[in-house]
């Protein structure tokens, strides 16, 4: 009886305000929301009788006979735990659409309920020709609500599904005809019994038709079109009923397809994922990219059917579908219809950023966990079928962050729009902790996935000590920004987290929410949507590498071979190495400024961590000299780009990804020494580079512009985070007495030790080449002649400039004590097994090796000594100079014109451009251009099949059903 | 964006040193190469083979923080005046001032010009003057000559005379510079 | 302790007195090429006590303050690190502080602090000076490094002390005939280290008054002298150390260094300036390729 | 090319008189409120593409300022000299800006040594070699040159004359050039 109303209620609503509606809509609309509501607590009921939401509850069955008689002339409906909780989420998409759909184009109730029972039925149908009922109905239903509204738009788009719809109920007709004059019968399940050529045609038939009706590629182009013309309410409302019943009604329906070799579904859905997705690469409509995104979940589908089966298929296909239906539903819901070019326009990423990121699978949303099941299971069967699943999602991925990131729209005043996207954002969260919470795999923090140590204490200090530095500043956000704080805070605790995971999902899953907390960190800058994209982007890229390693070596981090080849992979991309300094550049340009401290100083130390825990040393050995490479041509070729830009923050991107080359180039030399040499790196990097970005945050904080042109000369207004930052730059320039020459020397006799000169002297250049930026950076900025406009500059906030000081007293400690560090490092870098090479001695201050020695102490020593005699000789030895203006210069008796004009900043290192003027110029960009041209290109191909004409489309599936058919027909005997 | 300090007076308290440092002072005499008239170029065969000023300890520096001697080099336009103030004012203690040529004794040819100083003395200190039209490289370093045994004598104070009596010649200079933008004092 | 200081302090003073006399004596010899007689030997003494003794200074600000500082801290710094006559426990100084790496990267202390001192003068020109400064440095330095790491990786220290002992025994020991291109390319850039021409283009009077320094003025020039003089001893014991079998008492200390000194005389009087292009172009790639073919001759 | 010249003057005024013409070589006086019609003329027919000079003349018997525009073709260095007259008080003439941008630097020139104003010059108040000059122009023959040097630089040193012909002959007993004195010669 419950059944009855959960299916039934809405009809009834339907005939109650078909009748009300033309006399009075508020009336109308209230009765429609409380028969849903009424619907909804029904099939709650249902589904709870059922025991759906624990384990195994998805298969329980119920029946429901609504006739006398039997099917096909009753309607029987067959609602399982699976069914039912599916159709909460239609109930609930219905809910949260109708008030914005209805409510702008009245008389829409009754046809809007009589799609809920439809999409119910059509969920619950048990044999064809209620199915067939009920498609027919949906359809015209769909058409109908699509045309409604006076706007040829929409008219056009109802056609075009029309023509659609006809085609799909005349292919379906004929497989019906097929399957009961074989077998007799009208039951869905009953074409399983079915062989030879029938089976092949109804498959054939039955395959075409599901594949138009969810739009899977490369039948997906009605689909496109219809999202990209429809009324984005409708398509609200449309998207968690109708189109999560059809998907359903597949999913149940391609399982008992007569099919010759099921593994079929699984090609057709992973070719269709990657090419459909490859064409979406470019997509700029946010509709249309929906539409791609739909396509994908399609795919997705037809690849679950031919892989999976049992009760992970049940619970793969409703987590994935309910989920990303509605996340897509609360996408949908945030669109201003009445804006017809652009729906998003007004609304800022910020909000669309949750059911977007559930729509890709970012943990820890419920999508997520699906996907990481399907993959393991991919796994097992082909690993070529999931690196292109991987793909094909990654290409999703790249449409859908430009969807959000391209939004920069300020916080919706209107609050109308979003009331019921709140809600939908609401049960998105609620259903991600359900799902986190019953998820199989367990998160761990507890585990010995990590050695524990010096070395994992030591990256655990800078995880935290770098969140907690960074922090103060984050609070109040530069010029024209947001304040990251918030999403800093869970990047830095799940970063802090990352040393403890106990597993590899845990660590997988911290490392993905650390990432995406940035990026919704960056994403508070001033201009933030192309450095938020490419951030997105490359994290996305680093996450299913690493995604994939974790696959592959079935949990553990990484294990030699493949899996450690896409970690080496992952950490190059998260460190911006070999060319992948894009995403670096971009996002720490655009972030706000204490977010790229964080990011450069704290997050970028993940991938080291990565690197040097995951892999045993034997893992990475293969890949050593190809890293060592790596690092040290990005090494040279960053410092190179840093000396010949002009903007603070890029050069200090620039430098950074430059300096982590360092590292990687030590992690490659597999000995002791030179993984001495990259930790001790990268602790003084995460020192420096700290203090530079914070200076840098100070800086534009109060001057308010990062352009080299136009600053100079605040050391009279900000001496403290001039000193800070001096020294810093002193320290990642390798001078003596700081703490970057430390580094310097472990490498280099590293280096040597391994007799790897040619790559000590691509370190060296790139050292010396650093002096170039080094010294411009703190003259473009610092020194110089002060712009009046700038005469009223204050020193730097206390809360960026306290942190300085922290990092620079650890930095000045570690310079004249590097023992306070080594003496701790270099037994535990000692104990690493496979690590080959000699163990540098420490004896008091002193470090030496069989090549050399050094004493930071003594050293440190005597140019304090020497330097303080000169001061002091200085000092006693005569009168004091006067100090005299800034323009007071010896500018050939003349007057200098302006502070501006006598400062000399813009296109610093000319004749270095110059003399590199005869190389061709390399620039990684054009590179990534390149790659991105050719998938654009190859994405065109596939693009073409779109033409927007109905008439292709029908031509499609025609195509395709010959195909299918002949090429089943050449399979089987 | 300029200093506005006054120059405080020269005092006299450093006796011990004083015949070294002359001595000094007058064995290395740094010009700044500042051609601020025609005979600029009678400066040039200085430096060559034949007459060789570098036997003297006299050297060229290309800016005036660095050098102690200013040669005013023939006749000088007010526009340039102002220049010249500017220079030998950014010039460091002790420092000295050769005229070259009779239009910086009295006008010379120049003397009826509308726009050339006819007394150079009344604008800065001169220590010494070398008369001619121009005055060939052999007086001039007669000149130089004269000035070291002037500086080693303690008698070339010009630098001195100029800032005790700056508000005289500040006078003087502000009556023929018309549109005066300098700052107080050129640091 | 005492013993050590005092040898500083004797070493820097006489590295001073040194690199003065060695001044006057290229003057002297320059202007005899030039076929003029030249100023007095001592002239740079003089020079240096008038600049000392300047009645007034002016300065811009505190990194233009400690410039002059930095430079003799670096002049100083490298001559202690070196060990200037092998073997004598006390000429040694502070080299037991650091390697030949310590020293190459120690060199760039000065340069640094004079860059940091010429950008604060905001003077325009101090500053192109300093930008081609530092490229012409990057330079170099790509290539003299280049020759010290072959030494290093031949000989297998980065110690000076064992890198002089390596070459003791006889005259065919020393670098310059084991390592022949490797020191034929360091003799190159002893040139822009020295700033001499071709590759004197920071000091470049013509074209940008006198480059960085050109603000200073007064006892601040003076120490800058000074410590420029200093650094261009210690350079000079660098090479000897390195290059011509170090030096076993005073007498081949100074007829090395002296001779090593006249060196860049009879290149530059000769030649004209370079663009900044040019010299960095020609010391990218002429004494990198030298290096190259000793590297080669190493390796294999 | 003088021909051309020649023609459009023809066309273009009447009562043009030519002072001088050589080969390549033409300076015309023109009624002034014709010469900028046949300077522009010059220029876009004739191929007079270059603007040498403005000079200007002080021709105070006549109470006129003599104005001349030189004009250069880059193709065969000819010149083409136009000249006009203006009076003197309230001299004002129309500027060549907008055809020749350098002008501005010599109508500045004049502005400043003669007073004479070109309306239509924003830069024309600018100081161009005397910085902050008051008073009469001084190229303007009624500028007392050294009335006001005595005035502003002061009385010049009273000088003692010493003949170097008498110097050399203290020297070396006798005049070795006997160049008869002015008085002797007249």
């Amino acid at each position: 009886m419950v059944t009855a109303l959960a299916v039934f209620l809405p009809l009834l609503g339907a005939f109650l305000t078909a009748w009300l509606t033309h006399r009075n809509e508020r009336l109308s609309l209230l009765i429609t929301r409380l028969f849903l509501l009424a619907g909804l607590a029904a099939i709650l009921v249902i589904a709870a009788r059922l025991g759906a939401v624990t384990d195994g509850g998805l298969e329980n069955t119920m029946i429901l006979r609504t006739g006398v008689m039997t099917p096909p002339l009753s309607i029987d409906l067959k609602v399982t735990g699976w069914s039912a909780l599916a159709a909460v989420v239609v109930y609930v998409g219905a809910l949260l659409g109708v008030g914005r759909f209805s409510g702008r184009i009245p008389g829409t109730q009754p046809l809007l309920l009589t799609l809920v029972t439809t999409s119910l039925g059509l969920m619950f149908a048990t044999d064809f020709f209620n199915s067939f009922v009920f498609i027919e109905i949906g359809s015209i239903i769909t058409i109908g609500l699509t045309a409604a509204g006076r706007c040829r738009r929409r008219w056009e788009v109802a056609l075009k599904t029309a023509m659609i719809s006809g085609l799909v109920t005349i292919l379906y007709l004929l497989a019906v005809v097929i399957v009961y004059r074989t077998t007799g019968e009208l039951r869905l399940t009953a074409i399983s019994t079915m062989t030879g050529f029938p089976a092949i045609l109804v498959s054939g038939l039955l395959l075409t038709v599901i594949m138009t009706e969810i739009k899977a590629f490369p039948l997906s182009g009605w689909g496109l079109d219809f999202y990209q013309g429809v009324d984005k309410n409708f398509a609200a409302v449309y998207s968690s009923t109708w189109s999560l019943a059809v998907l359903l009604w597949s999913a149940r329906m391609l399982t008992v397809l007569p099919l010759p070799d099921p593994g079929v579904l699984a090609r057709i859905g992973a070719g269709g994922l990657v090419l459909g997705q490859l064409a979406g690469l470019r997509q700029r409509d946010p509709g249309r990219m929906m539409g791609y995104s739909t396509s994908a979940y399609a795919s997705i589908l037809l690849i679950l059917a031919g892989t999976v089966h049992g009760a992970d298929y049940l619970s793969l296909t409703l987590l994935f579908f309910t989920f990303a239906s509605l996340s897509k539903t609360t996408v949908f819901l945030m669109a201003d219809p009445e804006e017809e070019d652009d729906p998003w326009k007004k609304v800022s990423g910020y909000v669309l950023l949750l059911p977007l990121l559930c729509i890709t699978g970012i943990p820890p949303f419920p999508v997520f966990w699906a996907k990481i099941r399907m993959l393991t299971v991919l796994a097992d069967i082909s690993p070529l079928l999931m690196g292109a699943v991987i793909l094909g999602l990654f290409f999703e991925s790249v449409y859908i962050y430009r969807l959000w990131s391209s939004r920069t729209g300020p916080w919706q005043k209107k609050r109308k729009y979003f009331d019921a996207a709140f809600m939908g954002a609401a049960l998105l969260a609620a259903g991600t902790v359900w799902t986190a919470a019953g998820a199989e795999q367990g998160l761990s923090l507890s585990g010995e996935l990590f050695r524990a140590g010096f070395v994992r204490d030591l990256f655990l200090a800078i995880f935290a000590g770098g969140t907690l530095l960074s922090l103060p500043g984050a609070f109040r956000g530069g010029p024209g920004e947001k304040s990251p704080a918030v999403w800093m805070l869970v990047s830095g605790v799940a970063l802090t987290l990352l040393p403890l995971s106990g597993n590899g999902l845990t660590f997988y899953v911290l490392w993905e929410i650390s990432a995406f907390a940035a990026v919704i960190g960056v994403s508070k800058g001033a201009r933030p949507s192309e450095g938020t994209f490419w951030f997105a982007v490359f994290a996305g890229a680093a996450g299913y590498l690493l995604l994939a390693s974790l696959v592959l070596s079935d949990g553990a981090v990484s294990s030699p071979g493949i899996p450690m080849l896409l970690v080496a992979a992952a950490a190059l991309l998260k460190m911006g190495q070999g060319g992948a300094h894009l995403w670096n550049v971009r996002a720490y340009s655009t972030a706000p400024s204490t977010m790229a401290a964080f990011l450069s100083g704290t997050s970028s130390k993940a991938a080291v961590f990565l690197l040097v825990f995951s892999a045993s040393a034997a893992a990475i050995l293969p890949l050593g000299t190809s890293l060592a490479w790596i690092g040290a041509l990005t090494a040279l070729g960053m410092a190179a780009m840093a000396s010949l830009e002009s903007d603070y923050k890029k050069v200090l991107a620039y430098a950074s990804v430059s300096q982590l080359g360092y590292v990687i180039m030590g992690i490659g030399l597999t000995s002791v020494l030179g993984w001495t040499a990259a930790i001790y790196h990268t602790f003084n990097h995460f020192l420096f580079k700290s203090i530079l970005f914070l200076g840098a945050a100070g800086v534009i904080a109060r001057t308010g512009t990062s352009d080299y042109d136009s600053l100079g000369g605040l050391v009279k207004r900000m001496p403290l985070t001039f000193t800070f930052t001096l020294i810093s730059v002193i320290a990642f320039a390798g001078v003596p007495p700081l703490s970057g020459f430390g580094s310097k020397w472990l490498l280099y006799n590293a280096l040597v030790e391994q007799g790897m000169l040619p790559l000590a002297l691509v370190a060296m250049f790139a050292s010396v080449v650093a002096f170039l930026y080094a010294f411009r950076l703190l003259y473009a900025v610092f020194l110089g002649q002060l712009a009046p406009r700038h005469y009223e500059v204050k020193e730097a906030p206390l809360a960026v400039l306290a942190p300085q000081g922290v990092f620079t007293a650890v930095l000045m400690a570690l310079s004249f004590r590097p023992t306070l560090l080594l003496d701790r490092l270099v037994p535990a870098v000692a104990s690493i097994a496979g690590l080959g090479g000699e163990i540098p001695v420490i004896e008091g201050t002193a470090l030496s090796t069989s090549l050399g020695y050094w004493d930071a102490w003594s050293v440190g020593m005597m140019v304090m000594g020497v330097f303080g005699f000169a001061f002091v000789f200085y000092w006693i030895s005569g009168r004091r100079p006067i100090h005299v203006g800034q323009l007071d210069i010896g500018f050939a008796g003349e007057l200098p014109p302006s502070p501006e004009e006598v400062h000399y900043a813009g296109d610093f290192f000319r004749p270095f451009r110059r003399a590199l003027a005869f190389l061709p110029e390399i620039h990684a960009s054009k590179v990534f251009g390149g790659i991105v041209k050719t998938a654009d290109l190859a994405g065109d191909v596939f693009r073409s099949l779109f033409t927007g004409d109905a008439r292709t489309y029908l031509l499609h599936s025609l195509i395709i059903l010959t195909v299918m058919i002949l090429w089943m027909k050449g399979g089987t005997p | 964006m300029y200093c506005n300090k006054i120059p405080d007076k020269p005092v006299d308290n450093e006796k011990i040193w004083k015949k070294l440092d002359d001595l000094a002072r007058a064995n290395s005499l740094w010009i700044t190469a500042y051609g601020t008239g025609c005979g600029a170029i009678e400066l040039r065969p200085l430096h060559t083979s034949r007459f060789d000023m570098e036997r003297f300890g006299i050297a060229m520096r290309p800016t005036p923080r660095q050098s102690d001697v200013l040669i005013i080099s023939g006749y000088l336009s007010v526009k340039t005046l102002k220049r010249v103030i500017r220079v030998y004012e950014q010039i460091q203690d002790p420092k000295y001032i050769l005229a070259l040529g009779s239009c910086t004794i009295d006008g010379g040819m120049y003397f009826d010009s509308y726009n050339t100083i006819n007394i150079l003395d009344r604008y800065i200190p001169v220590d010494v003057y070398v008369n001619g039209c121009m005055p060939r490289p052999e007086a001039v370093i007669d000149g130089f000559i004269l000035l070291m045994k002037k500086i080693k004598e303690g008698k070339a104070v010009g630098w001195k005379r100029y800032k005790e009596n700056l508000e005289y010649y500040r006078k003087n200079q502000r009556e023929i510079i018309r549109n005066w933008d300098l700052p107080d004092y050129n640091w | 302790m005492t013993r050590l200081l005092v040898s500083v302090i004797l070493t820097s003073l006489g590295a001073l007195v040194y690199g003065l006399l060695l001044g006057g004596v290229s003057r002297v010899i320059t202007a005899s090429i030039h076929g003029r007689i030249g100023p007095r030997l001592t002239q740079n003494f003089i020079d240096l006590w008038k600049l000392f003794r300047k009645e007034s200074s002016i300065h811009h600000g505190t990194m233009f303050w400690m410039a002059p500082m930095f430079r003799l801290t670096g002049g100083i710094g490298v001559l202690l690190l070196v060990p200037i006559i092998a073997g004598n426990s006390v000429l040694t100084n502070m080299s037991f502080s650091g390697d030949l790496l310590l020293v190459l990267y120690f060199m760039f202390f000065g340069c640094l602090g004079m860059a940091l001192g010429a950008g604060d003068s905001g003077h325009p020109y101090a500053v192109v000076a300093v930008s081609r400064g530092l490229l012409q440095m990057s330079a170099y330095e790509l290539s003299f490094s280049a020759a010290v790491l072959v030494l290093a990786l031949g000989l297998g220290t980065f110690s000076i002390e064992n890198i002089v002992s390596a070459q003791q025994g006889g005259i065919l020991n020393w670098n310059v005939f084991r390592f022949p291109f490797a020191t034929a390319a360091a003799l190159i850039t002893f040139l822009p280290m020295n700033m001499t021409y071709p590759f004197n283009i920071v000091l470049a009077p013509q074209e940008i008054p006198i480059g960085p320094p050109t603000e200073y003025s007064s006892r601040f020039l003076s120490f800058m002298f000074s410590g420029r003089a200093i650094f261009g001893v210690a350079k000079l014991i660098l090479f000897v150390n390195l290059f011509f079998g170090g030096a076993g008492s005073w007498s081949s200390l100074l007829i090395k260094t002296f001779l090593l000194y006249m060196y860049p005389l009879f290149v530059s009087p000769v030649f004209p300036r370079f663009r900044t292009e040019q010299s960095v172009r020609f010391l990218w790639f002429v004494p990198t390729s030298l290096v190259a073919v000793d590297l080669l001759r190493v390796i294999l | 090319m003088a021909d051309d010249l020649m023609t459009m003057l023809r066309e273009t005024v009447e009562d043009y008189r030519v002072i001088r013409k050589r080969h390549g070589y033409l300076h015309v006086s023109v009624p002034r409120e014709r010469v900028m019609e046949v300077i522009v003329t010059a220029k876009s027919r004739c191929g007079k593409n270059v603007l040498q000079l403005i000079s200007a003349v002080d021709r105070i018997e006549r109470d006129i300022f003599q104005l001349t525009w030189i004009l250069e073709s880059t193709e065969d260095a000819s010149i083409f000299m136009v000249s006009a007259d203006y009076p003197r008080e309230g001299c004002k003439v129309p500027t060549l800006k907008d055809m020749w941008p350098s002008a501005v630097f010599f109508e500045r020139e004049l502005r400043e040594m003669f007073g004479i104003e070109f309306p239509g010059n924003p830069r024309q108040d600018e100081d161009f070699l005397l910085e902050g000059w008051e008073g009469i122009p001084p190229m303007r023959r009624d500028f007392d040159t050294l009335e006001y040097s005595m005035k502003t630089y002061g009385e010049r040193r009273k000088r003692e004359h010493v003949d170097p012909r008498r110097l050399i002959a203290e020297h070396t007993g006798e005049w070795d050039t006997p160049v008869p004195s002015r008085k002797e010669k007249s």
